[in-house]
């Protein structure tokens, strides 16, 4: 059964530095209160899984909580460029990042081997492209019956997954609706998992679209109000599209960042 | 006709694309400039165009440009909206998608497509977002659309890294690798239209826009690009769809 | 898009014999109706496939229309045999029955597979078990990351798969909600659909549960008011679980059965 | 206490085995004798065991004896209903079941099932329904819980077919096959408990049931069976779990 407890408590508790941490949302119900707690408590050397690093990832690489990144898409949506993902890549500031790329339909089925209890996802996908040659979590498998190529995909099974949703009852019970993304099989694949929510109801009213993740599948829920921003919340409150805009420039600069960051984040 | 005759040439390449798409399809829409299309269509011509966008919207439509592939009004306009496994794997994998429509950064004459890095994969000089859906928009669709603009840094001899297949390395290539989808059957740009040859799967200049010079195009191509026999010239934008696309524009404001 | 058809034109028209056809519906929405019809259609020599296979696969089988039954669990939910389904396996009546036989997860996965356009599904199962060893949908797969022995099934795409719904909309929508089994995924799967619903609506408002499969991926949808009866569809009518218990004394007896057939099916 | 003095054999062996279920426990709850056990335990001591049917209603809280697993009060009392994929993928196969609650037609001294067929399996004497959930729910859950009326017909020497694997010829074998859970931890009959002693995996009567004879259970027993040397007697039913076993059942009429 879920605990409920403080967002500083959920993330002091369950993550610790080394861990590969997912932070899933796509798009919408992106977990960046959780994000801005782990730049906060300092962790560092973090294996950080998200099929579309946008802002909050760009926020925890520039802060230097980062060794690697396993990713599919790396950028900011409908804006441009990552500049603090790519400062790092480019530039190796503020130090050098290790990825891990794949595509979204990839990274996809690995967390849903992961969510499967199985070592691996066969999909069609990969071949003839260079992300084929650059990542060892991806291998050749051969159809027993048709003898058809495929490709296996390596499950992940992140030490933390943190998503944020809407709603959750008394009891630790979860509600998400609108895109839910990945976020099922994030928490399914997590070995802990910390579920940030808008806020806590008496009852989980049923919604159309809502998907419900009980308790019981649930390590720790906290309760983050605007969680989610500059993202949204369906529901709540609407995508900070502004902002998305504004990040290219406060972000493209290191020293605009840092200081951006200890005004707003830290 | 004034309207008309003073447009941009990425208006041109919009509503060219969106000339291409009609009522009933299942098109699996990237963001940017293949978004745009596909929303200037369902404006025109084509309101019951069915887009798919890879957050899991299913049927959306959206009455401005959304800014990204999830938008707030992507989920609230959609007939349903489902998980990103599925998208991948029910919808986009078994070729249920009749058009992958896609954009890229840079793009070679199989029309295979690069969207990670300029430069080496390791020590990139210019670090792209990456793949997101594309590998397998190109591979499973049943159709593949690309667009972007025309250029020798976009239309490249070699790309620095394969993110997306078009026809790998000429005839066959497709079939060798399993791709089940037809591949990349046009491609438009802000200067004319490039379609494969049936034979060699090089992309040949088929479509010019209006006020284009045909060596503004092969210059713009950083291999020799070929000409169609019949080089045919798209047809102007009309008032319609000048109004239509710039209204959208201003809507997504 | 979906076409919306007659019962009659929509079973006539999309099978033939000796195809194989999956009529899916987890306890409830049994697409018993549609099943009726390819009785009285005299269809020969399908390859029926269905998890559940119930009374409706008792009438299929007991008719004739069967040559082989892919399945998971043969029985008559809480009442026990399927009294028809046993005479063919056991003594060959009306004629002898082919099975492929699997467990639910196996032939869940089947389906998985055909509507992901995989040739196969990798599971944990079957090891040590005697299905491992009387079907031919079933091999070992080895994990080329952990070289863990895990078992494949094979996928299967039925040349039509029937499912029933709660409703429609004019365009072929299908909504159906409650307990929805592998629906979505027989449809997904089918190279054609049917699906026969309630009732056709103007709009089909959204409801907490539902899953909606679009227009453009069904072939045909049909109108059968009561097309689960005795199964049950929410919202609609509840099972009749008094049926149930009768069906073991009317199926028990190859002439009762005939007559029954004769009396409500024919 | 007269109640309490005047009971079924099926009676103790349901409520023997709700006893073994506690709050907060996922149970996979298979239909017939386990169902019957599992709502018991949920009008007694564990209202807030959590329910899992193969249909996908998670956390069903039905007031009378489903007929079927899949009848519409389990879906309308359920906390939510997921698609039967998800139920054997998410749920089931990566072991977050506690408790996997299982009936059978047949059992060996190893715990292994057998719901298949009585004789040859390609020309059985009697065909039985099959597999259903049960072989992943007795290799995924956590543990196992068996419950079956005890026979000769039923405990039998050797299975004409193993459904779904206890622990196959013996020690190690379930790590060999890679399964993941712990396997059958209790098999509880009309005459008493069995368990699988911890060495050699073989079942060993551990408790019997009041005013049972010990050589009525070895008689009903198809192979040699081994007695814990010290062998208990399950606590007699009280007169709340009786009162409680007989408005369960009577609801279900």
């Amino acid at each position: 059964m879920a605990e409920i407890v403080s967002l500083q408590e959920g993330i002091g508790s369950l993550l610790k530095n080394g861990d590969t941490v997912a932070l899933e949302g796509f798009t919408h119900l992106i977990p960046m209160s959780a994000g801005h707690e782990i730049i906060r408590q300092r962790f560092e050397e973090l294996t950080v899984v998200r099929l579309t690093p946008d802002l909050i990832s760009d926020q925890l690489i520039g802060s230097g909580c980062v060794k690697k990144l396993v990713f599919s898409w790396g950028g900011n949506p409908g804006v441009g460029s990552l500049h603090r993902f790519r400062d790092a890549v480019e530039h190796g500031w503020p130090h050098p990042l290790e990825i891990d790329e794949h595509s979204h339909a990839g990274l996809t089925n690995r967390f849903v081997a992961g969510a499967s209890g199985l070592p691996f996802a066969v999909m069609r996908g990969y071949r003839g492209t260079g992300l084929d040659m650059f990542t060892a979590t991806v291998a050749p498998i051969t159809c027993p019956f048709t003898g058809e190529e495929l490709r296996a995909v390596a499950a992940i099974n992140p030490d933390l997954s943190v998503i944020h949703a809407q709603r959750a009852d008394r009891n630790g019970n979860v509600q998400l609706w609108g895109i839910t993304g990945v976020q099922k099989e994030a928490v399914l694949a997590g070995r802990k998992s910390l579920v940030t929510v808008e806020e806590i109801v008496e009852e989980l009213d049923p919604r159309p679209g809502d998907v419900i993740i009980p308790t019981w599948l649930i390590t720790a829920v906290a309760v983050s109000p605007g969680g989610s921003r500059p993202s949204y919340a369906a529901g709540y409150y609407q995508r900070d599209n502004d902002f998305y805009i504004a990040w290219d420039t406060i972000s493209r600069d290191r020293e605009t960042f840092l200081s951006w960051m200890k005004d707003n984040v830290l | 006709m004034e309207l008309a005759d003073t447009y941009t040439s990425d208006e041109m390449m919009s509503i060219a694309a969106a000339r291409q798409l009609s009522n009933n399809q299942i098109c699996f829409i990237g963001i940017g400039l293949p978004s745009k299309a596909a929303n200037l269509a369902r404006r025109l011509h084509a309101p019951d165009l069915i887009m798919i966008y890879e957050s899991g919207t299913l049927g959306a439509k959206p009455t401005k440009l959304p800014l990204s592939i999830g938008d707030g009004e992507l989920a609230e306009t959609a007939d349903t909206i489902v998980s990103v496994p599925e998208i991948f794997n029910y919808l986009l994998q078994p070729g249920k998608i009749d058009i992958g429509f896609l954009g890229a950064a840079q793009i070679d004459r199989y029309a295979n497509l690069n969207s990670t890095v300029i430069g080496d994969y390791n020590k990139p000089s210019v670090r792209l977002p990456g793949a997101g859906g594309a590998p397998e928009i190109a591979s499973s669709s049943k159709r593949v659309i690309v667009m972007l603009r025309q250029s020798t840094k976009s239309f490249v001899d070699t790309l620095p890294f394969v993110t997306s297949v078009g026809f790998g390395a000429g005839p066959g290539d497709r079939e060798k690798l399993g791709l089940k989808g037809a591949g990349p059957v046009m491609v438009i740009t802000d200067l004319g239209v490039l379609e494969p040859d049936s034979d060699t799967r090089e992309l040949v200049l088929t479509h010019i826009h209006p006020n284009i010079a045909v060596e503004k195009v092969i210059e713009s191509t950083g291999w020799k690009l070929r000409i169609a026999n019949q080089l045919k010239v798209t047809e102007s934008p009309t008032a319609s769809e000048l109004d239509a696309i710039r209204s959208l524009v201003s809507a997504g404001k």
